[in-house]
């Protein structure tokens, strides 16, 4: 899709997301651990962009094949991680209104 | 550079950086909801203008088009709509294998796109047949890993399977897997490739590594392997994005990559284990047979138990792997709100590797409806149990463990545990002497503090909530 | 240097990059923030780098004489940022050895 | 790509890694130290592997490489030896205008760079031109505005140069700037550019409109500004990094210019301003004639002062600008250290905007020696002064100015205070009847058990000091 783009960039970009992602994991408590798990499983869904280009310019069976089963399992990666991790970030609540800023306080340090 | 790549690579960049932004925001359970939904956005984004390259398409695809977008929409479709009817219906406590579900598929696809880039040979230099092959390679092994710890999680695959030499074995799969790898990236060099059998060999053969790597470890080391595969995924859709030039899956992908690193390794050193040991080292294989303190267990019927924490001042939950497997979430919070309302204080005390997933308790409360303010983390409330009436330990053994602190010979020896010992008086719900993850037996339950209450977990507490409402709001 | 970088992957470096120093610096104790202001100060010294380059490929005199000025300031910066920076942290120092474990959880808190 | 290019690019990338791992770890007085020496090995790899372009310059330059090389290393010398010792022998009080004087020759080297490229005509696409004209623009802001900063902060510029209609000047300036940057970039749009008059006259307006921008502004907001030029630099690294295709410089460059930014809003926030007030309010104009409390103070010598804090039991020292000022850090500690061998419980407390820039005081106690497990933050020991026997206030006055609580009509309502007012007895150390930063006066200095010890601090706790040798360790 976008070209000409050399090794080193690739790294630079590698590097950068890679550090990005610990640093922002390494704030999260550790009871957000497995919606954690299933949100970022949910962030690698964006997998499903590569296998639809792939399909868009199949040009054999073959190609069709493959690019068909990328994108439907792609698509439930996206779906499914995405529901799942929305149901359980759905269910923590906290107690009572009035307590809710040193609640907030609490889950943010 | 066309105005339609121009639009999709920026769709990719604002889909990056919703992910981020959904990432951040997923670290408080205040702000969670916004995160997730965030990064939801970023994802329709990203995949609506993808759509668009249907104008941009190669010459030689033309033809084919209109089959293909049929194909990708059916495609979305079907697995959408498959997808999310599963994930809105799946139990709570089956959390775990369907993750484990959903990673396979995204590693299946991470390495169907690695498939095509050889079938297509979209590149004949090393470096880009050399990452193409790299990221099949994780994709198979993550996909078919996947579905191998879904099933064991599912309960489809119980014993693990183990035999003489399987380590030597798994390195000879491995080690022609990279061999059929060399060889298709040699093949593709040619501008004129004749790849097919290396390549499909080359992908059956890391598919067949997937499976023989997952095989042998225990069923309840799952959680640790699925999260290893989800970092696992990532990193391939993270090469597949190198290999497309597509920066939104390079970004994405390694993000996810090294969060998932991160995640597996916080969840191994919470178990007390390095995760070579929990890969390669047959947990469990021995520990069946582990000896432990001999004595005599008291136990105490559900009615006796309920009535003396109703009227206690103070009481510690701990919940544990056996609330999960009874799906006794709701029950116990019916029985708090019970003993609350009596004027008992209630706090739940979660160890971070209860159950078997980091943070499985706290989903399962979260559930229940039990608010999060009531939950306190192993730090917060271990020097709270010495002046507790009541410690209630519901389906949970290894995080109570007290050789934890004092047998060196344990497997679970160095971790850090609840102090429920240190409570005036401790309950113990359990169906009966079996053990827990770790296949040790614990010298709690055999103090003169500790009684044990007998039975599934579901109907102890049924049992606890009808003596309750006997006793009244006197 | 790196030739043929897009504007795309530019704007992608740039908003990992930023986000990175973002999420560092929201983390740093305001007891360190003059040091760390000198810190990064140093940091985008590295246009000494940038004008390093330019000299190298002057072709006339005013290009030696702007390049030559850049190399200057630019080796100040970096020098002298490095110099200050360390001298300030250097200062911080915790009271006796013993209490350093419970020194360092309060500091990482 | 050249193998010379594989490694410059690699050098940078590994300098990138290292800053954003000295950065991370700079996040603790513990590891602050590695940080920092981190960072400094990724300059110095990145500084000398840049020295292999030299093999790769382009045929036309080939004739004057020796030149340039010589003047490379000349510059690299001087500008390298004279900061150093600059940096090494500069007191810890000027440490603000040190750093400021550091990042105007940080923008001055990016304006540098970007002159060149116009210099050189290295494209004539519009967007990389106007890429290179906003670094330009901005490099030069802040070489010229931090040069300001620096002469108001040393001294050398002591009264705001303000003047009816001035904002409405700047905006001509800036309008003008901008226009002169349109046409140098146009001009440059054609192959064959004849662009040289408008590029001086532009980059001589942008220099112009950051001496334009900063002259208003009070000495005493001068670190919030420095802050802002200091993550301008950044910026316009950043997009000459952009320009010359150095993803090194994209990277350090905007990591800076967010950092900088989100320091710049803390800092200003922690004032209790916003930014554009700190930036176009021309902020201390019109307060001098404030008017304050009236009442009595009540004024005590320092032996007397010394004396009574020698029999408490608890003392918190709360130091504020007026100790920078006096340089008495060290006598300071000196006192301390006596109280402490009498037995005293001494703590200090520090307001977060405390002196002239965030961390201020932290630096010039750690400077003294004082551990920094001495030192609490506001919110950590604001709830202790009211079981404190003598808080004892030295050169501050707004951070500890009760109005800010109760008056709203006061420029510095709002502003979180250290409850100093709340210990059984205060002492203030100070010169006479002078007003802080905020020009108010402070109903603190009225209050009955407060007494004020006049004098330089310097001077006051020369004589505490002797006045508890005399009393000796009885
Ligand atoms: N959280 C994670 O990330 C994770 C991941 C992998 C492994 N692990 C490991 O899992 C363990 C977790 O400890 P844990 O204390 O939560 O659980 P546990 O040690 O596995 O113990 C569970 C206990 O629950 C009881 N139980 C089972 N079904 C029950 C039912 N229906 N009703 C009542 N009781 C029932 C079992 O005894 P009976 O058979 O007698 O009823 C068993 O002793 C740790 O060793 C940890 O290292 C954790
Ligand atoms: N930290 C930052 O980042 C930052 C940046 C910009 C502005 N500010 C502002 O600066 C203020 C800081 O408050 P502050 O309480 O530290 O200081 P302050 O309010 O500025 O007060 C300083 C006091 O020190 C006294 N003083 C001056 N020289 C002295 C000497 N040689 N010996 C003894 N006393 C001396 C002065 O009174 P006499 O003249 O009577 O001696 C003055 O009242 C706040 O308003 C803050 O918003 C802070």
């Amino acid at each position: 899709m976008i070209t000409s783009m050399t090794f080193i960039i690739a790294l630079y970009i590698f590097v950068l997301a890679g550090f990005t992602g610990y640093i922002v994991i390494s704030r999260v408590p550790s009871i957000l651990h497995t919606p954690l798990m299933s949100g970022s499983n949910f962030i690698h869904g964006i997998v499903v962009v590569g296998a639809l280009s792939v399909l868009f310019s199949a040009t054999s069976v073959t190609e069709q094949v493959i690019g068909f089963f990328g994108v439907l399992l792609g698509a439930g990666n996206v779906m499914g991680g995405y529901v799942v991790t929305d149901r359980m970030l759905a269910m923590f609540r906290p107690s009572v209104k009035p307590a809710a800023t040193s609640d907030e306080k609490k889950a943010q340090s | 550079m066309s105005a339609i790549e121009y639009i999709v690579g920026l769709s990719g960049l604002v889909a990056s950086a919703l992910f981020i932004y959904g990432l951040k925001d997923m670290s408080s359970p205040t702000t969670a909801v916004r995160g997730i939904v965030a990064a939801g956005w970023g994802m329709v984004c990203v995949v609506a203008v993808c759509f668009l390259e249907i104008f941009n398409v190669p010459e030689e695809a033309r033809p084919y088009l209109p089959v293909n977008i049929a194909l990708a929409v059916l495609a979305l479709l079907f697995g959408g709509l498959w997808a999310g009817r599963k994930g809105r219906t799946v139990e709570m406590t089956a959390m775990p294998q369907m993750v484990a579900l959903f990673n396979a598929m995204g590693g299946g696809a991470a390495a169907a796109v690695a498939a095509v880039a050889f079938l297509k040979h979209e590149s004949s230099a090393p470096l880009p047949l050399g990452v193409t092959a790299l990221g099949g390679l994780i994709g198979c092994m993550s996909f078919s890993g996947s579905i191998i710890a879904w099933a064991k999680l599912d309960g489809r695959m119980n014993k693990p399977l183990r035999f003489g030499g399987q380590q030597a074995f798994n390195a000879f799969v491995f080690a022609g897997t990279l061999l059929l790898a060399g060889l298709t990236v040699c093949s593709q060099l040619d501008p004129a490739p004749v790849s097919g059998p290396y390549a499909t060999l080359f992908f059956i053969g890391a598919l067949a590594f997937g499976i023989c790597m997952t095989v042998p470890i225990g069923g309840a080391d799952m959680p640790v392997v699925i999260s290893l595969y989800n970092a696992f995924t990532g990193l391939a859709v993270g090469l597949d994005g190198y290999v497309m030039s597509n920066p939104a899956l390079m970004v994405a992908g390694m993000i996810v990559g090294s969060a998932g690193t991160l995640l597996t390794v916080l969840m191994a050193k919470a178990m007390n284990r390095s995760l070579s040991n929990v890969l390669f080292s047959n947990f469990g294989a021995t520990s069946e047979q582990a000896k432990g303190p001999e004595g005599e267990m008291k136990s105490v019927g559900p009615d006796d138990a309920a009535t003396s924490m109703r009227y206690a001042s103070s009481v510690i939950i701990i919940p544990g792997y056996g609330l999960a497997v009874a799906q006794a979430q709701q029950k116990l919070y019916e029985f708090v709100k019970q003993l609350q309302a009596a004027g008992v204080d209630v706090k739940f005390a979660i160890h971070p590797v209860a159950g078997r997933m980091p943070g499985h308790m706290n989903v399962l409360l979260a559930e229940a409806g039990v608010p999060y303010d009531m939950i306190y983390d192993m730090e917060d409330i271990n020097d709270s149990f010495a002046s507790t009436d009541v410690a209630l330990i519901i389906g949970a053994n290894d995080v109570v463990n007290p050789s934890a602190r004092t047998d060196k010979t344990s497997p679970i020896y160095g971790m850090p545990i609840l102090n429920a010992d240190q409570a005036r008086q401790v309950f113990v719900i359990k169906r009966g002497q079996g053990t827990g993850y770790s296949g040790v037996q614990n010298p709690l339950f055999f103090l003169k503090n500790t009684a044990m209450v007998y039975g599934d977990a579901q109907a102890v507490l049924s049992k606890m909530v009808e003596t309750l409402k006997g006793l009244g709001s006197n």
